[in-house]
């Protein structure tokens, strides 16, 4: 697409600049230090899984042992405690999982030899990573396959009903009405809880449990679906949470697609403690670029407390901020599904002039990556045909904007989770108004002094300034302060804060080690 | 049995949306009659989720109500006419040919002050409509489309004068039931002067269903999304004896 | 609003020019014509009013009189009989009108001193365009009063319960809810009475009667529900039909804003004679011109049975036309509301770049014409959250190509006459796109060689051609061999010819000679 | 006795517009069977507009009725907390100072899992919502607001701490009657530890009826749109026995 904001290239290059700057100092104490959830999730791709009578989940219970045996012991990396299970009892790893389901200490066991250990560790990374290698061939393979056969931008639905059967039948009707991309949205506070489920899940609460079986269920259902529809359906989850890690493994061996996955929102709306997630976001972004999976960023959470037109510049420094802890995860640009969204109210005078110019701003400023776009939610009310009218224009701007991701907006958002005739009806509105107007982005230019293209010069000089404010302050003073989202986070306040690990001199883990050479990260 | 009942997002949870306007001004007296008369028709739970003021003395709700209303799927009979198998033209022509060995004329109008043609002539018409050609293609039929705001006295006439096997007739405004006076002065018409069971009697319009078609004293009604071949096959099969 | 389309001046006045060519003739025709409605429309002016007890008007009595006397008489004009009473009873307008009602024949008396009839006759023209005049001036100063209050473009909304009464009260709540314009819809086939009921009326069908009491109650509700609201609210009805000029000449009367009145509906698409209709559009927009009113014209109508992108030329052709037999009747373009409409099949790939193009197209080439469009009907469904949509879409094009007066989509087009609740969605709507993209129409240009810009091209290139066929052919005989709307109406066919007159040597009309010499047309 | 029904361009003509879903295939046999269902509903009339497949066992309808049913208007009850006339923020400080003579302590949270703080947030903070300051701004008033997913434990433990007049709980999230646990184990908790008589108890949320709060033993629910001297009036009421 041409551009047409004729944005000042040198500013551009100069935020990028700032966000690398910003990004820098969280940087290096993420690679001083990881977390049980990195370390539970080295465990799964490892194969650890299962979890015993209680429902704590194998991964959950061998880092509690290494903790209750000595904490000091965590800084070396748990991996190796599996592993010399695995060895020193001759298990396959799916014996160990039960064993330990069943109460057995990998503790109990004195460590062995060392390059036994290394080798055996070896091969499990041969395996996990294989496996996940693998994954990633079978998606080229189904996308090739149905090339072209995909909505531009995609459709995105999500499906919320707490069962994952019923789930299944929502997910596959809405694949039959067109949609590309389903959604399993998370029971309400998943990400508060700092284990994985485990098993297929028929009670959630606003949404159904992220578990590597649900997982497995959705992706078999949506395989078949695709295949009859004649298109790859791209399934998504959530990684963000106190379990980011994790559930990017499981994701990355089940075959997502997608994932939610931010550098901060489990830090600003979830409360969760800030160096716990800068670590945790590292990791499950590895994950999530070996798996090629595509991250969403949710940059549209900044406008559901805050003003979509004051604010606007909170959205684009957040995302060179996630763009840049993308890249020192190895993402590239394609995998980086950067977010925003319409939220404008809509009395707003011109206010659908503004929107179209933000979205233009967000594709011009990030060119390959397949932006995420998120609908209507905030003023969206009770009046049902307001609300599509609002859907239409968002639907429309989408399009004309070349957006990559485009979540669909329900007409009845602001009363309950989507009926399956509301995602119908979303579906039809966007597949109406995307053809209707199909090359209408290229059939018209800006005005050079116009309104559109003076807000997007606007927003970027802002987002600059604010930028620069930050790298002064330092991101995690800035984080702290309030400058986001309006929400105060203490340094050492928030969730999770207990389970983040100092990695000592020893630290192992050679998934961590397999993935940063994989994807060209330098140490 | 299979009891089926309305879905939202988990089976037989009953949820409906309504709208609709009071006579009354917006406002929490309002909402509560809303609900109040939702809950009247047999809604178990009922949320009024929007309400508007659409002048002083009237108002716009937008409700979700839930509902324990059910019906056994298995005792539906579909009743409408363009439903199910309907043979294609060629198939029509080769039938006429094998059954009824004779050309079949039919005679067609927007009858009344109505003035709707675009239906009856989807109907009837060389072009048809949505790829279905129209009767007037058809080799094994004579079709005579005499259009719009006939009366029904000079449809009837015509029928007679080209010996007509079946009449078409299109109702499409339905506004004070004025399709229903038209539609019934037609049959009374025919009845006066005897000639009922001289033709076979087709109505059709978005809002005509053959229920009512048939209550009113025709063969059958078509309605919304009727193609020629719905009608065509309806006509021969019924000459043929076979309906 | 700048120019978008680079539309070439030259084939636009190239294309008026035939215009004018085409219209001569007719024209020709027009100005040695009368017809029984000119003749009624002209005692109505004079003060002919009331109806006898079998409902026949008085103006009608007259001409009946007049004709059953001696047919040959008509060639003269009628009023000259009406004068004749009136001068010879000595009575009122009022009493003469009331004899006449109970029974009394103007034929019963001779005819007096032409002067004195001339000068009586003069006395009636100066009361009867006096009080035009005067609602001409009300209307400035209604409009005045309430400057830019009124929304651009103007809502226009239907009322169409048959009832009068009952329309006020909806017509009351639309105010209420934003319209700017209340177009009483007709009762069906009123356009084919050869008569205008009398008195106010509860009773039609899918609308309700024209009739100057009905306008009389309507325009009281509409000023009280716009002085209420602080805007000026059109009060809108049809002319078009076998009365055209007497309508006119009723809404002149009751300071009527709008007329729907087209010069070729009434054949295309009521099969009424094509000589009759012509005769009968000229007086009745001589009318309409010098009240002050605007017309609406019918080109919408092509489209509910053609293709609205084959026959897109149709329209523009139709447009041309209709402001030449405009201008010939004394109408300025600002009175000039041409029609147009969104009626392409949603389905359609770019279809709304090409709707999109078509209103730009309109807005160049009639700049200072109040225009009017339609919103989608042909393809609207029961399917009323496609139908939101769709009208969404509608209120865009209109708002960002500048229409004058936009008439509100209803999304139960296909199911039933306006319910209330419809009309307030559809305000509702209209409001918020148009306030939302209020400037877009200044903020964006067209691409040189784009899809809109050679959509426009290419309609304009056929409408030339068209009309070049027109004028080989001549417009009766055009309209015989159906190059119009895909029907065909023989020269003598159709409704209405017997009461077509041949204006004789002595033919008198004080009325028509002030309308012309006021418009300034040459005879 | 004032009797209403519903109004679509009549008086009393009863026109009401539904849709919703079936679990069953579209079709014309699925057009009945939603006919059918809408007339159990105790409609008269009933017209299917629109059906579509949503999937090859779901389908969808739109349909518009005309139903008898009407309600006694005179016999209606507004019962909306936030809906007449609420004193505005002086008023209420005035009041306080008049008729209680010392600060009034409220403590507010979003409770269980619900992490919706826009709508408690509103009612609260500062700078409020929509023009109406929020009871931070109350001189009068002294404001706790414990954010998102608190238990319900611990803002009863707060609330005794600083001693608080009134508690409101936010809840947002429904499904599957969240709500409904959460609010009943709020109460129950509070009865448990002898304190319900303490502290005036509001709930709020966009899906919070008056009815429904004061059923599950609250002093009284507001809906959406509520604004923050909408709960103020009716607490400082309360307290003053007005109420
Ligand atoms: C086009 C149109 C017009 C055109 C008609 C042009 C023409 N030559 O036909 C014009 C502009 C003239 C017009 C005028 C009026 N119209 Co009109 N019009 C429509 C419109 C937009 C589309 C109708 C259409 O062409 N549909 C397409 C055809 C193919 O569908 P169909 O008619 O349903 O036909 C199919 C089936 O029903 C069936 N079928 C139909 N007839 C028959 C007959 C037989 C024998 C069989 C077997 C099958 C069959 O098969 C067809 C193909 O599948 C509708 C709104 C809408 N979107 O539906 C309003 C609509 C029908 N009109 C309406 C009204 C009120 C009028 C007017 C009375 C308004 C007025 N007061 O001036 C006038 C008067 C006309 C008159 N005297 O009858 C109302 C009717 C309301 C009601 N239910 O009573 C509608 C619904 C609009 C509205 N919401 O107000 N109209
Ligand atoms: C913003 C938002 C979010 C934000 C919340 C940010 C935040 N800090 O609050 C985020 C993105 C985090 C979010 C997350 C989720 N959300 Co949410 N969210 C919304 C949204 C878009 C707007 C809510 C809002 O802010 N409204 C504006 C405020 C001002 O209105 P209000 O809350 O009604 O408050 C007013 C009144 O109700 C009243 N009031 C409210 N509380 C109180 C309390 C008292 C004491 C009083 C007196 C009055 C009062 O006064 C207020 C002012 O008038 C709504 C959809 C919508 N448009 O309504 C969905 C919505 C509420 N969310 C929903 C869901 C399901 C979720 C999730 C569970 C989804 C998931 N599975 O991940 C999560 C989980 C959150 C959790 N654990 O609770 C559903 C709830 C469905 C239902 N009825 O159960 C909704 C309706 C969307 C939908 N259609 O699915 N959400
Ligand atoms: C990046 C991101 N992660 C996660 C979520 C939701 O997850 P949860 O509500 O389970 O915290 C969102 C929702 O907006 C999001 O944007
Ligand atoms: C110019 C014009 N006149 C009149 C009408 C309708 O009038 P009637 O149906 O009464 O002939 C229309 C309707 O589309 C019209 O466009």
């Amino acid at each position: 697409m041409q551009p047409k904001l004729h944005l000042p290239a040198d500013r551009i290059a100069h935020a990028r600049l700032l966000a690398t700057r910003i990004a820098a100092p969280v940087q290096d104490f993420i690679d001083s230090h990881s977390s049980v959830t990195v370390e539970r999730a080295t465990l799964r791709l490892a194969g650890a899984d299962g979890a015993n009578a209680d429902g704590v989940p194998v991964p959950n219970l061998v880092v509690d042992q290494v903790r209750a045996a000595d904490p000091a012991l965590l800084e070396d990396g748990v991996l190796l405690r599996y592993v010399n299970a695995l060895l020193r009892g001759g298990d396959s790893v799916e014996t160990l999982n039960r064993k330990i389901a069943e109460g057995f200490d990998v503790m109990s066991l004195p460590l062995g030899d060392r390059a036994a250990l290394e080798k055996k560790a070896a091969e499990l990374v041969e395996t996990g990573m294989g496996r996940i290698q693998s994954m990633r061939e079978q998606r080229k393979g189904k996308l090739d396959e149905h090339k072209d056969k995909n909505n531009s931008p995609l459709l995105y639905l999500i499906v919320a009903t707490g069962n994952i059967y019923e789930d299944v039948k929502q997910a596959k009707a809405a694949v039959k009405q067109g949609a590309d991309v389903i959604a399993v949205i998370r029971t309400t506070a998943q990400s508060l809880l700092d284990y994985v489920p485990f098993g297929p899940t028929t009670e959630g609460f606003g949404g159904t449990y992220a578990t590597q079986e649900n997982f497995r269920i959705m992706r078999k259902a949506l395989d078949e679906a695709g295949d009859e529809a004649g298109r790859y359906i791209y399934l998504t989850n959530y990684a963000s949470g106190l379990c980011m890690p994790e559930i990017a493994a499981s994701g990355a061996i089940e075959r997502l697609d997608m994932m939610l996955n931010d550098s901060m929102y489990g830090i600003l709306f979830r409360d969760i403690n800030m160096y716990r997630t800068f670590v945790d976001q590292k990791f499950s972004r590895m994950i999530n670029a070996f798996a090629g999976i595509i991250i969403n960023t949710g940059e549209d959470n900044y406008l559901t407390t805050s003003d979509a037109v004051e604010k606007a510049y909170t959205v684009l420094a957040s995302q060179f901020l996630n763009e840049q802890f993308g890249f020192l995860a190895g993402m590239p640009a394609k995998l980086l599904g950067l977010g925003h969204a319409f939220e404008m109210e809509p009395g707003i005078k011109n206010g659908f002039l503004y929107e179209f110019a933000q979205a233009q701003m967000a594709r011009e400023i990030f060119p390959e990556h397949p932006l995420k776009y998120m609908p209507p939610t905030k003023f969206m009310t009770g009046d049902i045909f307001k609300g599509l009218a609002m859907n239409t224009m968002f639907n429309f701007v989408s399009k004309a904007t070349g957006q990559g991701i485009h979540l669909l907006g329900m007409l009845t958002e602001a009363v309950h989770t989507p009926f399956m005739m509301d995602r119908y009806l979303a579906v039809d509105n966007a597949r109406y108004v995307m053809n209707n107007i199909a090359d209408f982005a290229e059939d018209i230019e800006f005005r050079k002094d116009g309104i559109m293209v003076k807000r997007a010069h606007s927003v970027l000089a802002e987002t600059i300034s604010f930028m620069e404010d930050i790298e002064k302050t330092g991101l995690f003073d800035a984080i702290a302060k309030g400058m986001f989202a309006d929400v105060k986070r203490p340094k050492d306040g928030g969730k999770g804060l207990e389970g983040l690990i100092k990695k000592g001199p020893a630290y192992f883990n050679p998934f961590e080690t397999y993935l940063a050479s994989a994807l060209g990260l330098g140490k | 049995m299979n009891v089926i009942r309305p879905y939202g997002d988990t089976l037989d949870d009953g949820k409906i949306q309504l709208s609709f306007t009071l006579p009354v001004a917006d406002g929490a007296k309002g909402r509560e009659a809303a609900r109040k008369l939702v809950l009247s028709l047999g809604f178990l739970d009922c949320e009024v989720v929007h309400s508007a003021a659409l002048s002083a003395d009237f108002s716009f709700y937008v409700v979700y109500g839930k509902t324990e209303a059910s019906i056994d799927y298995d005792s539906v009979v579909a009743d409408e006419a363009s439903a199910d198998a309907s043979m294609g033209m060629d198939e029509v022509n080769e039938y006429i040919k094998q059954k009824i060995g004779r050309k079949v004329v039919v005679v067609g109008a927007c009858t009344g002050f109505d003035a709707h043609t675009v239906g009856i002539d989807a109907i009837m018409n060389m072009k048809g409509y949505d790829h279905h050609y129209g009767l007037e293609r058809y080799p094994e039929m004579e079709a005579y489309n005499l259009g719009a705001q006939v009366p029904n006295e000079k449809l009837i006439d015509f029928a007679l004068k080209v010996k007509a096997d079946a009449i078409l007739i299109s109702q499409v405004v339905t506004q004070k039931d004025t399709h229903i006076h038209n539609m019934t002065e037609f049959v009374e018409l025919l009845e006066a002067r005897g000639l009922r069971d001289k033709f076979i009697c087709i109505v059709g319009g978005p809002r005509i269903g053959n229920k009512l078609a048939v209550e009113l004293g025709y063969d059958v009604g078509f309605g919304r999304g009727t193609f020629a071949n719905d009608v065509a096959t309806y006509i021969v099969k019924k000459m043929a004896g076979e309906l």
